[in-house]
């Protein structure tokens, strides 16, 4: 975004944000690139750091006694509107929550796009906009950016990379790794929302319903947690994969197993219905504005207390228990009365969701 | 969701687990095979076996269609895709990963430039050569009884359309053709190597063919047969039944899934099937072989929608990997453990067999939902 | 792929489809295999299509069997012979 | 690169790395994904911080009295192996150099992969190998990522977003909007190696030459100028749209005019008559491995000194010098006696060259 | 580069810069057309016009193709590209954005999903339709006599090869008709708003025809013409040589471009081009409106190859934006700053006319490399 | 567009064609418009195409004419009867 403001006003026509079409000089890096980049997004995302127009951003560093944590997210989700959210919260949304999730306080956002020549400008100012209004509203300001511009068939649209960076404070360790035999396993709300509403949206497989994607920033959420319990030991949101893949993950990287209790795992009815319609499993379904807590279980009850007192985690509960297991496996008691393992997502289960 | 939540309900699991408890004879070992992948499904994922008594085994059937599908079939439909590029190939996405020969699949043909389309219902397939009339789009169509209507319906609807780019490579299969030849293998018959005291018949299948194509195999062969729904309490209840049955010492095929299933099918659906189809005089079956008269193939004046005839498609039989266990399996000779692929070279992710690749395969099942069986789970040092 | 769950007629659309909802999520399906199937009735859906109707008090009499499960006794007999 | 280490050796069958390709389940959030990323990305770029397998990467903050930079761009760049190096390398040494011409000292990097259904993993390990060399070279890490994968014609191979950290020390100030009337310009050696790179591989144009990309890290060049002088106004890298448009960028932030002397302007004789052969001008070629800086005319001889004493700085020359001019105009005087105008790259020039 | 730098030579160039200036007269103005957007460009680029004394002037002239194309040729392209997604369209890049109705040009259409490609020759064009024979390939074909030999050389070969999907937009046009289009023109005939006191002709179209035919404009309209090559050495040696023929009163056709300029031109290509083209009877030229006989149109034997024939494409004349002074610019009555639009509405990112596209036109020309002349520069405070 | 630039032919290829080298790039160009060509000659390029031969000998008088520009005094005429 280096061009932030380098075009003088009046000296050319705006961009046509009604009826324009993103072409391929809006990534030769000449006049009409630095005109999409001062009219659209330095207009949309201002900033004292993004306004400088350099090829990236000055910012102050973290607190004294603070580590840096940087997180990277592709966002390459398809459709690029869908009920609940779009891909320019998305996008911010999901690196917002990487950090959070790490215990970080997020600071700064860099959002590079990877536009597709054709892509109608009016859908780029909406998108835009959108990450904008998510950005303002978590007080994370994006701080830096680039453009680039591929042929058309070589893209899909638009693609936005996000990179947070956030703060630490030393001693604050919370990581997939932390996870330890006898933990309580928290996730705060329903599962499934997301990939479901996404999925609603497939031409080959539409459905009607009211499902709308969950996509949330966490880290108020995350902060109200810590408060009531600074010594949780794991947190992460389950994206792509689900909450499955996802307790996989920190099983694996933890080298434990974990129990889980099918009864106690939120999900909302409509996406129950939906996944039965498509032979999905909940479970593997991509959430955006949902979070998975280990801590011990001494800590369970006020975790899910402090989770229950945020909006965005009205719906919490303890879903299972950390177990002491080499092969890191992750079971489940069903409702019905059985047991079974919730393993890695193996294949795909839902094109394209983040 | 009604009809579908009760039929799940832990509460009643546990009374039915109770009664089956009590009405399984402590004094002998009881094993049922349920023929359909359906049913393999249910029971991994809601843990079933572990509201049966040690004494009730459970036998994982032939009966899931992508299993059964020989690799010479998805290779006809791959060839085709890779060398003619103006071909679609539509498909239900269970087929997509089914290893195939050289390495392939269809997934990885799409990975390497063949136009692979996962589609819900075969109608998507007919309704994308309507709106692609530059591309020949084949529907890859495979399926036991239940999924044969519709494509004999998106057939009949081709024909009447006169739509030229629209065509059918059809594997159908036939379900009591596969159970006739499990009972007829060696090892159920002489060998006694499978100790088989049941089947559970698929409720799906029965909607369209009816309970009636099972009495046979219950009078010649004395095999109790119940017919059941997908639901895991409607597959214990079918345990149940079948435990009373061998109690009892009759052999007769009783249906648990009285709410859609009659004793004549779908009168409709059968005649459609039959207008359309014939049966084809064998047909291979991966793990089974050739079976006699155990497939259907289009009728000559829906030819010129059959992908076999418009394109010359060869099919070519081509031997499963060597250590692949899958033939058994599906026999019901042996189990996944049994086979030593399971689990290290052959995962879902780079499936060596079939059964390895649809969820209700029994590889992948045992893979996905009973692994830890194999292995003792240390308690939680807390809670 | 083996799909089959019941759902409820909502609307009944033209070229022989309706809609169907299942837990409040809506889904058109073909009925061209099923006659005189109307709003309100439950189907068995199966890749798009329904290829049976639901009887609803065949299924209300299944559960009831289930429940006496929990009851010692004899109470199977019969029925089965009823469901065959 | 959540994943990274998680999946347990032996317990599938390694990576075709020869013959394999992307398919939908790399990027599906399971367990093919987590092995693509532990396999190829961990396995190339490994260092503490990734190795810890979260969905960031946690980090030393930057000494006290230092700022953070931030920099991000995408690499759309086609094709993606060109004489002198490819995407991967092209990749590192890109956001390195944002960071360097800041005036910062490049501390991590986080690398986000869009790849195509359908390509090579053999091409793509060869891309992870090269951008792992050029880290380490650089001594910058990657320290998280992300992996997407996108359905076959709706990408191009593989797109890579790299955003870099850097430190920058208080009191240096670096930037777009410091030249001042009377200031020298200066290169750091010959210009459009790099597109012009590029160009010779396009099937429509294709030319035979020795021509090679330039690509290469500015960090060290950089640090070698500032110790030599340390005032050192602006210092940008002249990458899309060439020296022409990055030189306009500055007189338009720093609200100045240019004169450039053509005849100082160092251009291979090779990358001449490739422009000549195709109507371009090197002026408005791409270069990935170059620097133009601005100093105060007394700097200039030490300035350029220090630049010739090192190896990417050997054909260094001083081009031109900032004038007052309200309107911002870039000028040169030809080698041929003229004046003219070296206006903004308008429309595009090259395609895709970054 | 051999017979290049040297005829960029900055030493030379000032002893031909005081050569000019000590022949030219000082009591008198000297107006000389380059007819040519070769010359232009040179002059722009090289900034000849520091190097020429204050009252010799530079006019220039319609002789850059792009600038000539009127809005409803480029429109035919987009037209027959956006409607039939079979038709893959090939031009120079120069055509690209030239602007056409509804606010689109060929990369506009582009970014709408039409198949437009730059190629760097016609032959290239030839290939593509052969690497791709499923497809359309029309190459759209623009140009003076230079270009129309390859066009004419791959309509040959497409009817060799009986290649029947590749076709040619034929927009050939010819250099002495516009040039006689100028002589006629009321400003320079009667009303004497433009001196013309010569004409640079363009070096590149002379390989092709020779020198001849500009004969008849040095007799009939009494002004010299002299023939240049397109190096800025070529340029000033043409200025002098078009002083000394006016300061002599002579009206000649004179070559400095004698290393590769003849009397009578390549005859193997203008053998070809007749073949292959006959006159069109009219053609529309923006800026200079119907111009009799000044185009070319692809033969009978040909017709197959005539994308015109082919897809019935059929013209439609739109006018310009009526600010747009380009008509007047071609003509040499206007400069770039006459124009309302210059450098506000009208850029190189957003043309509204033909001269403001390709670079060779003469805004684009005063845009990218004269605008500092309109606005006197601040000295540097330091330098 | 208007591009025409000299280059030298440093190989013949098949079906007209040869190869060019201008300032140590090469490219290959078409030769069906112009008779004669051989290797180490000169000729015009425009559009992939050679346009004509140069002649080299005309070229170095037409630079020796420059050269002489510098020197006052009438050299031209004689020189431009030469070339029209
Ligand atoms: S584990 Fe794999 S190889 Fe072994 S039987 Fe099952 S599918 Fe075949
Ligand atoms: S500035 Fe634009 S509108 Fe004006 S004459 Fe030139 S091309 Fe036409
Ligand atoms: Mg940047
Ligand atoms: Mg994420
Ligand atoms: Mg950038
Ligand atoms: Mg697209
Ligand atoms: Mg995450
Ligand atoms: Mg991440
Ligand atoms: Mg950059
Ligand atoms: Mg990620
Ligand atoms: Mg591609
Ligand atoms: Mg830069």
């Amino acid at each position: 975004m280096s061009l932030a403001g380098t075009v003088r006003k009046g000296y050319v026509r705006p961009l046509d944000l009604k009826h324009g079409r993103v072409d391929m000089g809006h990534g030769a890096g000449g006049r009409a690139m630095a005109q999409l980049i001062s009219e659209l997004f330095a207009a949309a995302f201002a900033n004292e750091h993004l306004d400088r127009g350099d090829d990236g951003a000055v910012l102050p560093a973290p607190a004294a006694g603070e580590r840096l944590v940087v997180a990277t997210d592709a966002h390459v989700v398809s459709p690029l509107f869908f009920p609940g959210g779009d891909i320019g919260c998305l996008s911010v949304h999901g690196t917002i929550n990487d950090l959070a999730v790490m215990g970080a306080r997020p600071l700064y956002l860099a959002a590079s796009f990877i536009l597709e020549e054709g892509f109608p400008l009016a859908d780029l100012a909406r998108i835009v906009a959108s990450m904008a209004h998510a950005s303002r509203e978590s007080g994370v300001p994006v701080v830096t950016g680039d453009t680039k511009v591929v042929e058309q068939g070589k893209g899909d649209g638009v693609f936005i990379t996000t990179t947070g960076v956030g703060a630490l404070p030393v001693g604050r360790e919370i990581g997939g790794a932390n996870a330890r035999p006898g933990d309580a396993i928290l996730v705060s709300g329903t599962l499934g929302d997301h990939g479901m509403a996404i999925m609603a949206q497939r031409e080959s497989l539409a459905f009607d319903s009211e499902i709308a994607s969950d996509t949330a920033a966490l880290h108020g959420l995350i902060g109200a947690m810590l408060d009531a319990v600074p010594t949780i030991r794991v947190l992460r949101d389950p994206t792509r994969g689900g909450l499955a893949t996802t307790l996989n993950e920190i099983a694996t990287q933890s080298g434990v197993g974990m129990e889980l209790d099918e009864a106690a795992i939120p999900v909302q009815p409509q996406v129950a219905a939906a996944c039965e319609l498509l032979g999905l499993d909940p479970l593997y379904v991509a959430n955006e504005g949902k979070l998975i807590a280990i801590c011990a279980a001494d800590d369970a009850e006020p975790l899910l207390a402090a989770m229950r007192a945020h909006p965005l985690g009205e719906r919490a509960a303890r879903i299972g228990t950390v177990t002491a297991d080499p092969n890191a496996f992750v079971q489940i008691r069903t409702s019905f009365g059985g047991r079974r393992m919730v393993d890695w997502l193996s294949g795909e289960q839902l094109p394209r969701i983040c | 969701m009604k009809y579908v939540d009760e039929f799940r309900d832990g509460t009643l699991a546990r009374k039915l687990a109770d009664a089956i408890a009590r009405e399984a004879d402590p004094g002998r070992n009881y094993a049922f095979m349920e023929f359909c992948g359906g049913h393999t499904h249910a029971i991994s994922r809601y843990g079933v076996t572990d509201l049966l008594p040690a004494n009730v085994r459970m036998i994982h059937g032939p009966g899931c269609p992508v299993c059964v599908l020989p690799i010479g079939r998805i290779d006809m439909a791959i060839r085709l895709a890779l060398s003619r590029p103006d071909v679609t190939i539509c498909t239900y996405g269970d087929c997509l990963r089914v290893p195939a020969s050289d390495g392939l699949s269809l997934l990885k043909a799409k990975a390497r430039g063949a136009d692979i389309r996962m589609v819900y219902s075969a109608a998507d397939a007919l309704a994308l050569a309507q709106k692609l009339p530059e591309r020949e789009v084949v529907f890859f169509a495979i399926g036991f009884e239940t999924t044969t209507p519709p494509t004999a319906l998106v057939l009949r609807q081709a024909q009447a359309l006169g739509l030229a780019n629209f065509s059918v490579l059809c594997n159908h299969v036939l379900t009591p053709s596969a159970i006739l030849t499990i009972l007829e293998s060696p090892e159920v018959r002489e060998l006694g190597t499978v100790p088989l005291d049941g089947f559970i018949g698929p409720a799906h299948v029965s909607t369209i063919i009816g309970s009636r194509p099972y009495a046979f195999f219950a009078e010649e062969y004395r095999k109790p047969v119940v017919i059941a729904g997908f639901e895991p309490l409607d597959v214990m209840q079918a345990i149940r039944m079948l435990i009373r049955q061998v109690n009892e010492g009759r052999a007769e095929v009783e249906n648990e899934f009285t709410r859609a299933v009659s004793e004549e099918g779908n009168l409709k659906a059968q005649g459609l099937v039959s207008e359309v189809f014939e049966l084809r005089r064998s047909f291979e079956w991966r793990g089974l072989r050739e079976v006699p008269y155990s497939a259907l193939r289009i009728r000559a004046p829906f030819a010129a929608w059959d992908a076999e005839a418009k394109f010359g498609l060869e099919f070519v039989s081509v031997p499963d990997n060597r250590a692949c266990e899958c033939g058994a399996i599906l026999r019901g000779v042996k189990t996944p453990i049994d086979c030593k692929l399971f689990g290290t070279v052959c995962t879902p992710e780079n499936p060596m067999g079939s059964c390895m690749v649809s969820s209700e395969g029994a590889c992948a099942a045992h893979y996905n939902y009973g692994r830890f069986r194999d292995i003792p789970v240390v308690a939680g040092t807390a809670s | 792929m083996c799909l089959a769950i019941p759902a409820r007629i909502v609307e009944l659309l033209p070229g022989d489809a309706c809609r169907v909802d299942l837990g409040g999520v809506r889904k058109e399906i073909s009925l061209a295999l099923v006659d005189g199937a109307e709003v309100g009735d439950y189907v068995i859906v199966h890749v798009g299509y329904a290829l049976s109707k639901l009887d609803e008090e065949e299924a209300e009499q299944t559960l009831a069997l289930f429940a006496e499960a929990g009851l010692a006794g004899p109470a199977l007999a019969a029925a089965t012979e009823d469901g065959a």
